[in-house]
């Protein structure tokens, strides 16, 4: 049992029994925090398949790095073993934020290699172009020193640096125009690792921009996948999360660290699925924000791992065989009238600021994720006429359990569609979304939609 | 996988009609509940839809709700006697086979369709189904390297694309891919470019519906 | 090639004329008069006129009807034959009637799909596509057997034409087709209207890398407009079409958009002309046939040569 | 087990005391004011459409976290002024509104007391910063906490007014030598650009200028680039304006335009200041009471291993850092006091 696997490379991490593998060679992944089990192959030609077990996954992938034209030299590039042919230039350019702006791990190697570059070679001037500088670690520093140290700094608006076909540069603005033909040093385009699709679709977690592995939404930060045990580290989780590596690594290995001594199930209420009614058509594996379902081998059914599941019940409103249950859950009770669901710690954190009083009258349900309304109670509830329905959900990209909202409102949406086909008001159901800092917003909405305004 | 999906809410109330006093909504718990139109959860929705319709336009009407592992096996078919038997009416959320077999069952009663069959597909994405195959009943995924012309072409052509395809797209919907330039990108990445290039005569159709309601017989169980 | 002429459009092709074809669309209705009073306006400036069949997916008079009333009056006629609404029993039998009527050209092609049309609910037929019914087709006239293997006393005689687009995707499956239609017996070609010279001389360009223009007379398609709309709405609807950006500025600045219109036909007919392998040219005007003649006529290609 | 003092109740100390509390210990926060969540407690969401991840859910997370454990106890109204003792056997000595009383056989101190802003120091804030036309970016943010986002509003941010041009100057009170804040203040761009989303949200005409130094990548808002920037019309003006006049109904800006090398004025009805984040008055008395080293901005790092003494920093009482980065840091900071518990236990 390893406490820690690594895809890609490996980072020390002390008191920890760690392995790595690398993202072409893994092959399955099976289980949750604490025990996933994972196959791989030794080289991509072997067959011969590798078993471990592993308490936590940490997925560290380097980004690609592209030169964005040809003959150019890389930040990333040594050049001081180039330096004899670089001090044949008058002029040196360093180039950054060209096309697309350049996190600021890369001014820091730029300004690294600039302040270098202009120790060894005194007869060459370094004019240093960027539309940014961004400040992380020792930018300031080093911006500064090598300001002190005579490199010329130009700040460009993005039609006002052209690189010719040739790699002529032309620096252009209002007052100046300034042409070079000498070495051009550039920031390398940065892309997403080439073997990122196949890491995701093995461990089953959700994309996120640009093709990276971290969907964006605020309750990831810093290293969260959707799945506990499962962390995106540098350059796997986005184009700038380099920057704050160390930061990032310490708080996961940490995280790693506590849950080695104990892992609790975020949930107390287990859900199920029922073996008989399972059809396997793998609905709940693929609506599942956190990779907590996956298909049980021994019993021809899914299975939903505890410790991995969060709770937020959308596999169980879009299994189609209804064959997801909540262990001991109590049958609901309707009552009539005005009835809100709410979103636990969105609408309900707000909701919680406002005077009860105001709104004794309504049913307040606490629901812990939009997505967990079922299409059918919705219906039911709606059998009254004078019953109405507000779903109070979370914002895009604020839900804990990552799309949730917008699988909450889809459902709405549905029901909608039905009443207007029946030629029943199809206000009589509302989805809003209300963030926890809402209070006041939420406390007239409410009151006007209690009196039928909204 | 039949992939199927629900007829359009009035129409369903309409076929259902006036004259009836007792509803079984009957669900099928295979093809079609993979595609989310027929399974135990659509069944219960639509039950409660129907419920709540009847109840807004003042009718009394009794509804009840069963779905069974598959329709197209009268002995799933036999646990739905009594329910069949005491309604007035059934909906079959089905594809279409499971209906005949229903009717075929029970020749004494009604039962009407809930689902337009739509295809033999799978799942693209979640909540996606695309039609990969029609049944010719003559099988040429081998010439096409995996990839069927014949159910993914708008026009099932066989000799190449039309000249309506363009930026990989299908002149028909932008939506659909052209097959034909997914058959070509995978011919070439194959290396064999030039099996494409034999001249295909046209299909034998005998094999498909032209021949006739096609009936299947396996020599080895079949109880002659 | 056959000694023997089956048709005068072959002839002129043959002869080594650079050929000038054009198009009708039959009416949506019954009339012969609206064929006749067509036939005249073309009458003198073209070699032969295509007659389209239920273009677009719309109902029209049959082709072979229209193309039969438009001989009469001294065209020569060059039948459409698409497999979307005939089976190969369908497909088969018209091309033995449109023989036995005397028309002796036909340009056979895959056909346009339903939903272009307004009778999106019919069902289609595709039995066969445009190669197939070529090689079927080829067959009848050159072996005189149907596809079923039964021989024939008295075969079909057709020149036979099929369509091909120099903009379509994927370039290279475009011309593996284009090559398959050769082997199955296409004997001219009409091809998609050029508005993007460059690209029409690129495929040019791989045609004769092949070969190709050696073994079928290629007809380049030149679509006269007179408006800005009709350009952006080819652009936008019609599949395969490739309308450069500077075409529709170049009609959005000019005064009298006809003759704009008109100076752009024929300065494509000009390009085409200097290709090597272009035999030929097929004018295609929507819903502006009487613009033809004036085009030939700027053109420099007035009058048409006469055969015997 | 042991017995944890945090002292500060903002993101820092809830966040710490959040995990301590989880991992068993018996915790008490000792906060000076009368509520927890420090200078953000008032901030008001800024969604708008899309979570602009301004992280204030994650704030409410934590300390809703604080209310429902058990192994928290919070000291309102309470101030430290005294400490003393060994490593695992310390004493903190507290003030509560002229009570004094000691919390006794303390094994760790988490110290979070964060930083001030700008806008509250006495010096820096020139006389023209009272005009009714200028808000402090945080002001704006405390706006922000009643916006009426889904009920029909002409005034949906209570700003009083509709506003048809909004200008914000970035790096204010941060960057500046002057301001003995030569440093980033890290936050202020990324705050920006979510404020100016949610004025462009309500009222979509509203003509946007910011000045700014340099753009800091703005925390776990990944897609926030100049090239995203560009596209939603926001002006970027690449300096600190030299001058700012009081018109009658707004203010003119005079700044160089560094594009064009050329002075050039703006008039604006809103003038929007970021405020830096500075280091606190109280650090000065920590670093005597904790022995702690006080930075040349006035920011504390430890002087012996944390590890030794048993008092631990956590949050902006160490440097300009945003919700997420304190967040993340304060937990590092519970995390390495529950090893160094590990330690000790096994050593036993």
């Amino acid at each position: 049992m390893y406490d820690l696997v690594f895809i890609g490379d490996s980072i020390e991490s002390p008191n920890m029994n760690t392995l790595s593998i690398k993202p072409e060679l893994l092959v399955k992944s099976r289980g949750e925090i604490g025990n996933f089990n994972i196959s791989y192959k030794n080289t991509v030609e072997d067959s011969q398949l590798n078993k471990i077990k592993t308490s936590n996954i940490i997925i560290n992938l380097d980004t690609e790095k592209e030169k964005l034209i040809e003959d150019t030299l890389s930040f990333e590039e040594d050049l001081i073993s180039k330096k004899d042919d670089l001090a044949k230039n008058e002029y040196i350019l360093f180039v950054q934020d060209y096309l697309k702006t350049s996190p600021a791990i890369m001014s820091k190697f730029g300004l690294e290699k600039a302040i270098t570059l202009n120790k060894e070679l005194e007869k060459s001037q370094i004019y240093y172009f960027y539309r940014s500088m961004r400040f992380i670690d020792e930018n300031d520093r080093l911006f500064e020193e090598a300001r002190r140290n005579g490199i010329i700094f130009l700040k460009y608006e993005p039609e006002g640096l052209i690189i010719s076909d040739d790699n002529k540069l032309t620096y252009k603005r209002e007052d100046i125009e300034l042409e070079f033909n000498n070495q051009i040093i550039m920031a390398p385009g940065i892309k997403a690792n080439n073997y990122i699709n196949r890491v995701a679709r093995i461990f089953n977690l959700e994309m996120g921009p640009d093709g990276f592995l971290q969907p964006e939404n605020v309750y990831l930060t810093p290293t969260y996948t959707g799945k506990r045990g499962i962390y995106v580290l540098g350059g796997s989780r986005g184009i700038t999360a380099s920057s704050n590596f160390e930061e990032e690594l310490e708080f996961t290995l940490n995280e790693i660290a506590i849950s080695l001594e104990n892992i609790e199930p975020v949930v107390s209420d287990e859900r199920v699925v029922d073996d008989q009614k399972c059809i396997l058509c793998y609905t709940c594996y693929r609506v599942c924000p956190h990779g907590a379902v996956e298909r049980d081998e021994e019993l021809n059914s899914m299975k939903i791992n505890q410790l991995a599941c969060q709770g937020c019940n959308a596999c169980i409103s879009n299994c189609p065989a209804n064959a997801i249950s909540i262990v001991n859950e109590e049958e609901k009770e309707i009552k009539q009238g005005l009835h809100v669901l709410m979103r636990e710690n969105s609408a309900q954190t707000s909701f919680d600021k406002l005077n009860q009083d105001k709104f004794s009258d309504l049913n307040v349900e606490t629901i812990p994720c939009s997505s967990s309304i079922r299409k059918k109670e919705l219906y039911t509830y709606l059998q009254e006429p004078e019953n109405r329905l507000l779903i109070l959900g979370c914002y895009e990209e604020s839900c804990k359990h990552i799309n949730g909202d917008k699988r909450g409102e889809q459902i709405v949406d549905e029901v909608k569609r039905t009443l207007e086909k029946l030629n029943m008001n199809k206000d009589r159901i509302a989805f809003k979304r209300i963030s926890p800092r809402m209070a006041e917003d939420l406390d007239q909405y409410l009151s006007n939609w209690k009196e039928g305004l909204s | 996988m039949i992939v199927g999906e629900q007829k359009d809410l009035n129409e369903i109330i309409d076929m259902l009609g006036d004259d009836f006093d007792s509803l079984l909504i009957a669900g099928c718990g295979t093809c079609v509940t993979v595609s989310m139109a027929g399974g135990e959860k659509e069944v219960e929705a639509l039950a409660e839809i129907l419920n709540m319709h009847y109840k807004n336009i003042g009718r009394d009407v009794k509804i009840e709700t069963a779905t069974v592992k598959r329709q197209c096996d009268f002995e799933f078919l036999d646990e739905l006697e009594e329910q069949v038997k005491r309604n007035d009416l059934t909906l079959s959320l089905a594809c279409g086979v499971g209906v005949q077999q229903l009717v075929e069952r029970y020749p004494d009663k009604i039962f009407l369709p809930g689902l337009n069959t739509t295809f033999y597909g799978a799942t693209t994405d979640t909540g996606e189904w695309s039609e990969r195959c029609i049944g010719c009943g003559n099988c040429v995924l081998d010439q096409y390297f995996g990839i069927c012309p014949i159910a993914r072409c708008s026009k099932s052509l066989l000799n190449g694309p039309c000249g309506g395809s363009q930026d990989g797209k299908c002149e028909v919907d932008p939506e659909i891919d052209c097959v034909w330039e997914l058959i070509y990108n995978r011919a070439k990445k194959l290396g064999k470019l030039d099996e494409l290039t034999k001249l295909e005569p046209p299909k034998d159709w005998s094999t498909y519906r032209d021949g006739g309601p096609r009936k299947l017989i396996n020599e080895e169980v079949y109880n002659d | 090639m056959a000694e023997e002429y089956i048709s005068t459009l072959q002839k002129k092709l043959e002869d080594g004329h650079f050929v000038v074809c054009s198009e009708m669309g039959p009416p949506v209705g019954a009339d012969p008069d609206f064929i006749k009073n067509k036939a005249h306006k073309l009458k003198g400036y073209v070699d032969a006129v295509n007659i389209t069949d239920n273009q677009t997916a719309i109902v029209r008079m049959s082709s072979i009807a229209g193309a039969k009333i438009a001989t009469e009056e001294g065209l020569e006629m060059i039948i459409q034959v698409t497999c979307r609404d005939r089976n190969r029993i369908g497909l088969q039998s018209d091309i033995l009637g449109a023989s036995s009527l005397g028309l002796r050209n036909a340009l056979l092609l895959t056909g346009d799909h339903q939903v272009f049309g307004k009778d999106k609910g019919s069902k289609n037929v595709f039995d066969m596509g445009s190669v197939q019914l070529i090689q079927v087709a080829s067959d009848m006239i050159n072996k005189g057997v149907l596809l079923n293997g039964s021989e024939m006393e008295v075969p079909p005689k057709m020149f036979i034409g099929a369509a091909a687009n120099p903009f379509a995707d994927p370039f290279e499956m475009q011309m593996i087709k284009f090559s398959k239609k050769i082997e199955a017996g296409a004997r001219f070609f009409q091809t998609q209207a050029i508005y993007n010279i460059d690209k029409f001389k690129y495929w040019m360009e791989e045609v004769r890398k092949l070969g190709l223009h050696k073994k079928a007379y290629i007809l380049a398609g030149i679509l006269p407009t007179r408006s800005v709309k009709a350009l952006k709405m080819m652009k936008k609807f019609v599949a395969g079409m490739d309308i450069p950006d500077e075409t529709i500025e170049r009609m959005e600045a000019a005064e009298d958009r006809k003759a704009e219109g008109v100076k752009m036909a024929v300065e494509t007919i000009e390009e085409v002309k200097k290709i090597e392998g272009v035999s030929g040219v097929h004018l295609m005007p929507v819903a502006w046939e009487e613009i033809t003649p004036v085009v030939v006529k700027n053109a420099g290609l007035y009058p048409r040569p006469e055969v015997d | 087990m042991s017995k944890i003092a945090v002292i500060g109740g903002g993101i820092a100390g809830s966040s710490a005391a959040v995990e301590l509390a989880k991992a068993g210990n018996e915790v008490f926060i000792i906060e000076k004011s009368s509520e927890l969540g420090g200078n953000v407690k008032h901030y008001g969401c800024k969604a708008v459409e899309v979570c602009t991840k301004c992280n204030l859910c994650l704030v409410d997370d934590v300390i809703n976290e604080v209310f429902n454990n058990e192994n928290i106890k919070i000291y309102y109204k309470t101030l430290v002024n005294d400490f003393y003792g060994e490593p695992g056997n310390y004493t903190l000595g507290i003030e509560n509104e002229g009570n004094f009383s000691s919390l006794d056989n303390l094994d760790y101190i988490v110290l979070a007391t964060g930083y001030t802003k700008w806008s509250k120091l006495e010096t820096g804030t020139p006389e023209i910063y009272n005009d009714e036309h200028i808000i402090w970016a945080s002001e704006l943010e405390d706006y922000l906490e009643n916006r009426l986002d889904h009920v029909e509003s002409e005034d949906p941010i209570k700003l009083g007014y509709k506003p048809e041009s909004a200008i914000f100057i970035q790096c204010n009170g941060s960057r500046s030598i002057q301001e003995k804040a030569k440093y980033c203040s890290k936050i202020c761009c990324g705050y920006d650009y979510r404020l100016a989303r949610v004025l462009k949200h309500y009222y979509p005409e509203i003509d946007i200028t910011m000045f700014f130094m340099d753009f800091q990548e703005a925390g776990y808002l990944q897609s926030i680039t100049f090239d995203k920037l560009d596209e939603e019309g926001i002006d970027y003006i690449n300096c600190k304006p030299m001058r700012i006049d009081k018109l009658n109904n707004g203010l003119k800006m005079t700044y160089e335009d560094q594009r064009t090398g050329k002075t050039d004025e703006k008039n604006t009805q809103l003038l929007i200041l970021s405020e830096g984040i500075h280091a606190s008055d109280i650090n000065e008395t920590w670093s005597k009471l904790f022995n702690l080293q006080l930075n040349e901005y006035g920011f504390l790092t430890p002087i012996e291993d944390e590890k030794d003494t048993g008092v631990f920093l956590a949050g902006t009482i160490k440097g300009p850092k945003d919700i997420a980065m304190t967040i993340s840091d304060s937990k590092n900071v519970a995390y390495r006091i529950i090893k160094q518990q590990a330690l000790n236990q096994s050593k036993i």
